[in-house]
């Protein structure tokens, strides 16, 4: 046979690294951890000082865009090189929003979230249209043009300078400027983000993700249309990069280019997968050894991201599924479940 | 979930304050040690280490032996603001660094909630604009340097019209925002105004762009490499006008590297370890001793920075944090009260440097120093 | 026309340089269907290694550029395959790319941490001297990374085509499975492939080397405009590289002369586009059957 | 009345290599119409391009006579026409009910109630009858990936049929199935074809299962029709007979 015997081929070839272990299985045990990770998060910087607090902030807003990217690469199977640079059109929106324009944090929050949203529209349209690893090449370029553009048109951007004293929001005329209270308004934000992810995961649109990404032939000979779905999850995944920018800008309090570089784009590639690409707790992860870690490993100075790569590519090696995966193992071995016995758990929540 | 709490147990330790060492002075040093700020960055750490060892081999200030810490920052603007409000929360005496602007521009805020002197590495005119009163320069500004320049290419260089070739990061954006008005009034005409990339590798295209313009003096603002890569390739391209740059043309890295093509080139020198003063030689040679390379500017910086803190600390004689910055302002730091220091510095209230500055050349692979210039206000 | 000619060498020059590293690309690419996102950092770390190992063992130049010269090619062809390749790419070929970026950051950290945060001289082979044509100044240099950029790439299109062994390495790019059943030893094919990207990054980076300086982070910009050459020639052949490369060296020197220098980047960047909308499958490249 | 499906003239060529060369045939309400050939006689490669998965070089294909030639595979069938695959095709990660419901949950309702509203789109019911149908019941909550290769294959028919098509394309459906499965699953679709009145077109090299079935049949060889007629007519055929059976 000639033709047909591409067809058993191209689905093998995307790849176990980003398994949904049944999709259904974990949905309400992580809705219990969002809400239990919230609660510990609200109270959590108790004796950290300002740096911890501030940390343990900049790991959450990492994770939105941690997110946003596991929904494109882990459930859609795309390669999204500009998730960076989708943070830097929100932070940026946000920033000139907030300090020039006039609307408050909220409209400029809404207005962030929508622009990388039809941004991702955009540039996803002409790339999916030939080929899913198109997409890599066109972000790649536009990851640099934004870049660029940042940098170049200072009357605008602030330019190489930036922009410095962003406001932070206020909420029912509380003010948010001291660091517990701007990580509290963080954590509520994270949130709703994640719970609106963890519904959209159990929605069928999440069962449509999960099948394009396994099956995108059978999936289209079953009506979906994966098209319209794969960019959906690029422009929805676009869509929270631009929110963790709108929360970045004031939580730094200044903005340059630089943090929305074409390596920070492959930094949070890195944190997804080594989260755990298509679990919904691994970006947390992912953030985690990306933000926090450095913050620990100080003492080594630089040395750091090298260690940080290391993990991720033994991660590779040894369970391309990412720490959530090691964390789904272990848990499968200390409680004595075999495969069977996971696939028992995971249907009778699939059934609630 | 039992998983998460533990998690969360694990966090809260690993991010909790560990209590500073009560018989040691512990100095916080933020810098970009990874990034495209490292070369800067790793001179300036190693200027402070210098400084540090210096110090603690002769007795430590006040007393007490000074702990130094380095933080990268990743040359990124969130980082450094995280690493540098970790200094505050560790209770260093006083920030070190950092040495871009950008970083600078968003950590200097902090320093100023805590009331707590930051000495920096930046050059760019704007940071000292903004009334931060514990913010410090341990250079020249821009803003002080550019006149400088301009006044050079006019007089000795007796150039009418100047080539500007500069790297689009916030110290070539600055420098070149700085040196176009001074270029206006001295009557210069600016014939090419040539943006580079920071790590740009290949300069064919822009030094034959600047060959075209056939301006009587090419003024060249770039970082160490940068501005290698650009020498060598302007000599490829066979320009034989005057190379005029400011401290970093006339580095001693920028030597070593562009071999030849460096040979010829003149202007304005802020710091330097050729400086005809015998403290700067000395510094060099321990510096190449210790790295096995010779210090740029950056190096020198950071050897002074800590000896700015060492001066004040002795002066009020305790070690009082907000006294450190109070101390500083307005003060004139000789040698001869604090040899560290390496040449009379003179602080403005707003974190300005005033020092004398030097015109130099490059004869042979050398930088020759020609002419000592005055302070701004001697 | 003095001052076009300089412009067309210097992107020639540089263009050679982004077409031996994106020849890299595509052949990686062609035997295992991957994105090799350390390509740039290829083409940085001979260098580096060539001068880690005169200051190491004090070795005169030639002794250390074989050294340092046979190290990589050990570590990169033959051990790249092998640790990292082979036991990724039965996951698929995701993990395989980001598995690269992830190398790219430890090939880059690596030489910064272990040799130098500093560029370093590197020894040039030609002198440094310039000659005159139409009234533009060329220098050897430029001459000699042309000239031996398109002799190794010459080199190349004859193994491949010319030769038994090298038909065999095209056979096994093309179609892994036949090959298989042909009776070629696949696997061996694969390796000479990564040998030979191996070996044309110390090329390019022994060429290059002397006018950019060995420096941790040159990778990220040749990586970056070997990866648009490849998309702008087409993914799937050399030849598509070879134009690709030269392509986007020339478009970026003029930008350089002629566009504004502060979007100087972006014109390859909408070259590449501007391809992607309009060809796809590149300048050069053969136009694959949509699958099934 | 026009025919359910009508194929015009369809060529495709792979390069220089003519895989599908002027193939013309229509299928009428409620006919199981079966396509069989020697392997590489391009039978899979007209299931593709009638189907959009491969764009033909040349020809048309009308679906209740209007054109539908290169019309994406999703649209196609949300129009009614579904498939099955040579090659088994199932979410192995998803349950065998999630795996039906998927099948049906983008012919009901919007984008927007697909993410505001119920999780299993109203389907469960229709899927459990479904996989009750298929006599899968005892397995609804096992995981797709963990069922035998025969009911693997009941289950991808099963989600063939979830939508309730006009038009269903088996391609090789007793493929690699045992004896008693390929009973059940012979039922099982003359069942639907009599109860729904669906159409099948039917690709299979299980001659005793095409003649079983199918009303009529079409031969394919090297690309073109070599005959068309009822079982019985074909079989009588000595063309056919010289170049399929005849091996």
């Amino acid at each position: 046979m000639t033709a047909p015997a591409t067809e058993g081929s191209l689905p093998q070839q995307r790849g176990r690294l980003s398994r949904v272990p049944s999709f259904a299985a974990f949905a309400d045990g992580t809705l219990v951890t969002l809400m239990l990770g919230a609660v510990i998060l609200w109270f959590a910087p108790a004796g950290m000082g300002r740096y911890g607090t501030y940390v343990l902030s900049l790991w959450l807003v990492m994770s939105i865009a941690v997110m946003g990217l596991n929904l494109t690469l882990g459930y859609a199977g795309l390669k999204s090189l500009a998730q960076a640079a989708f943070m830097g059109l929100g932070a940026y929106a946000t920033a000139l929003l907030t300090t020039k324009v006039g609307p408050n944090w909220y409209a400029s929050f809404a207005i962030s979230g929508l622009l990388t949203f039809a941004v991702g529209l955009v540039l996803g349209f002409p790339a999916l249209r030939v080929k899913a690893h198109y997409l890599a090449f066109v972000t790649l370029a536009f990851s640099t043009l934004v870049w660029l553009i940042l940098r170049n048109e200072q009357w605008l951007t602030g330019g190489v300078f930036g922009l410095s004293n962003i406001p932070r929001p206020s909420l029912f005329g509380l003010k948010l400027d001291g660091a517990l209270a701007f990580h509290r308004f963080v954590v509520i934000v994270t949130l709703i983000l994640a719970i609106a992810l963890w519904w959209m995961i159990r929605s069928p649109w999440g069962r449509a993700f999960t099948a394009l990404r396994e099956n995108p032939i059978r999936a289209a000979s079953l009506g979906i249309d994966t098209r319209m779905y794969t960019l959906l999850a690029f422009a929805i995944g676009s869509a929270y990069a631009g929110f963790a920018g709108a929360l970045y800008a004031p939580l730094v309090e200044f903005i340059d280019p630089s943090p929305f570089s074409l390596s920070q784009s492959f930094f949070l590639l890195l944190m997804v997968v080594a989260g755990g690409a298509g679990y919904l707790l691994g970006p947390f992860i992912g953030a985690l050894l990306g933000v926090v870690l450095p913050e620990w490993l100080r003492v080594v100075g630089s040395l750091y991201l090298i260690i940080f790569a290391t993990i991720v590519m033994l991660l590779l090696i040894a369970c391309p599924q990412g720490v959530s995966g090691l964390l789904e193992r272990g848990w499968a071995r200390l409680t004595g479940k075999d495969k069977a016995g996971e696939a028992k758990v995971a249907n009778t929540g699939g059934r609630s | 979930m039992k998983s998460t709490w533990i998690m969360a147990a694990a966090l809260s330790a690993g991010l909790a304050t560990p209590a500073p060492a009560q018989d040691k002075l512990k100095l916080v040093d933020v810098v970009e040690l990874s990034g495209a700020g490292a070369t800067a960055g790793t001179n300036w750490k190693n200027g402070i280490d210098l400084a540090v060892a210096d110090i603690n081999a002769k007795g430590g200030i006040l007393g007490k032996q000074i702990e130094i810490v380095h933080y990268d920052t990743q040359t990124n603007p969130g980082n450094t603001r995280a690493a540098v409000q970790r200094a505050i929360d560790e209770g260093t005496y006083a920030v070190l660094g950092p040495v871009f602007s950008g970083p600078i521009g968003a950590s200097m805020q902090i320093a100023q909630r805590a009331e707590i002197a930051q000495l920096v590495g930046g050059e760019a005119a704007g940071l000292t604009k903004q009334g931060n009163p514990y913010l410090f320069r341990t250079s020249l500004s821009q803003a002080a340097a550019m006149p400088k320049i301009a006044n050079y290419l006019k007089n000795t260089v007796k150039a009418g019209s100047v080539a500007v070739v500069w790297v689009n990061n916030d110290f070539g954006k600055g420098g070149r925002d700085a040196i176009l008005p001074e270029l206006e009034k001295a009557g210069i005409k600016v014939v090419a105004d040539v943006a580079t990339e920071q790590g740009q590798a290949d300069f064919a295209a822009d030094a034959i762009k600047i060959k075209n313009s056939n301006a009587d003096a090419i003024f060249v603002y770039l970082n160490e490499e940068e501005s290698a890569r650009f020498l060598r390739a302007a000599k490829q391209q066979g320009i034989s006008k005057p190379m005029v740059g400011e401290t970093t043309l006339l580095g001693a890295k920028v030597i070593e590297l562009a071999g030849e093509a460096a040979n010829g080139v003149k202007g304005h020198v802020g710091l330097s370890i050729d400086a005809p003063i015998p403290a700067f030689q000395e510094f060099g040679k321990k510096f190449q001793a210790k790295y096995n390379y010779a210090s740029d500017h950056n190096g020198l910086k950071g050897y002074m920075a800590v000896h700015m803190i060492k001066w004040a600390t002795e002066k009020q004689k305790k070690f009082d944090k907000k006294g450190v910055a109070d101390t500083l302002r307005g003060a004139t730091i000789k040698p001869s009260d604090e040899p560290g220091i390496l040449m009379e510095t003179t602080i403005e209230s707003n974190g300005d440097l005033d020092r004398e500055s030097f015109l130099a050349e490059v004869i042979n692979g050398k930088q020759v120093i020609n002419a000592t210039l005055p302070k701004i206000k001697p | 026309m003095a001052e076009f000619i300089a412009y067309l060498i210097a992107g020639i020059a540089t263009g050679a340089i982004y077409a031996l590293a994106a020849i890299g690309f595509t052949l990686v690419w062609q035997t295992s269907q991957t994105i090799n996102f350390a390509q740039g950092e290829f083409v940085m770390l001979p260098a580096v290694l060539v001068l880690l190992a005169i200051k190491l063992f004090g070795a005169p130049i030639w002794l250390g550029a074989l050294i340092g010269i046979a190290a990589f090619i050990l570590i990169f062809g033959v051990g790249f395959k092998i640790a990292v390749v082979d036991p990724m790419i039965r996951h698929g070929v995701l993990p395989l790319a980001i598995a690269t970026m992830a190398l790219s950051i430890i090939m880059k950290e690596g030489a910064k941490d272990g040799f130098s945060a500093e560029a370093q001289n590197f020894p040039s082979f030609v002198p440094t001297q310039t000659i005159s044509v139409f009234g533009a100044s060329i220098s050897l240099q430029h001459i000699a990374i042309i000239v031996v950029a398109f002799a190794v790439i010459g080199l190349l299109q004859w193994f491949v085509g010319g030769t038994r062994l090298g038909r065999q390495m095209q056979a096994t790019a093309q179609n892994p499975t036949v090959a298989r059943i042909l009776g070629i030893p696949v696997e061996r094919m694969v390796l000479l492939t990564f040998v030979i990207n191996a070996v044309l990054a110390v090329v390019a980076s022994v060429l290059i080397s002397p006018i950019y300086l060995a420096k941790f982070s040159n990778g990220e910009v040749i990586g970056l405009f070997a990866f648009i050459a490849a998309i702008v020639g087409g993914f799937n052949q050399v030849r598509g590289a070879l134009v690709g490369g030269l392509v986007v060296g020339i478009v970026d020197s003029m930008a350089a002369a002629y566009i504004s220098t502060s979007y100087r980047l972006a014109v390859p960047l909408v070259l590449l586009v501007v391809i992607i909308l309009l060809k796809p499958e590149g300048l050069m490249g053969r136009k694959e059957e949509r699958r099934v | 009345m026009s025919p359910v499906l009508e194929v015009s003239n369809i060529h495709k060529a792979f390069g220089g290599i003519k895989a599908v060369n002027g193939v013309s045939f229509s299928v009428g309400e409620g006919e199981i119409l079966g396509i069989i050939g020697p392997n590489g006689c391009g039978k899979s490669t007209l299931f593709n391009c009638i189907l959009g998965q491969l764009d033909p070089t040349e020809g048309t294909v009308k679906l209740d006579g209007k054109e539908v030639t290169r019309m994406r595979p999703s649209d196609l069938n949300r129009l009614g026409v579904s498939r099955t695959f040579q090659l088994l095709q199932v979410f192995p990660e998803l349950s065998v009910r999630e795996n039906l419901i998927l099948a049906g949950q983008e012919h009901e309702g919007t984008m927007l109630s697909r993410f505001f509203g119920r999780r299993d789109a109203g389907l469960t019911e229709k899927a459990d009858r479904m996989i009750g149908f298929f006599k899968l019941g005892h397995l609804v909550d096992a995981k797709a990936g963990g069922l035998s290769y025969g009911q693997q294959k009941l289950l991808d028919a099963a989600m063939a049929f979830m939508a309730g098509p006009r038009l269903v394309l088996l391609d090789e459906p007793a493929g690699g199935v045992n004896l008693t499965m390929l009973g059940d699953l012979k039922e099982r679709l003359r069942a639907i074809n009599a109860e729904q009145g669906a159409t099948f077109v039917v690709i299979e090299h299980n001659m005793d299962f095409v003649m079983s079935l199918c009303t009529r049949v079409l031969v394919l060889a090297e690309g073109k029709v070599l005959a068309e007629g009822t079982p019985a007519e074909v079989r009588a055929d000595p063309q056919v007979i010289e170049a399929y059976l005849g091996h």
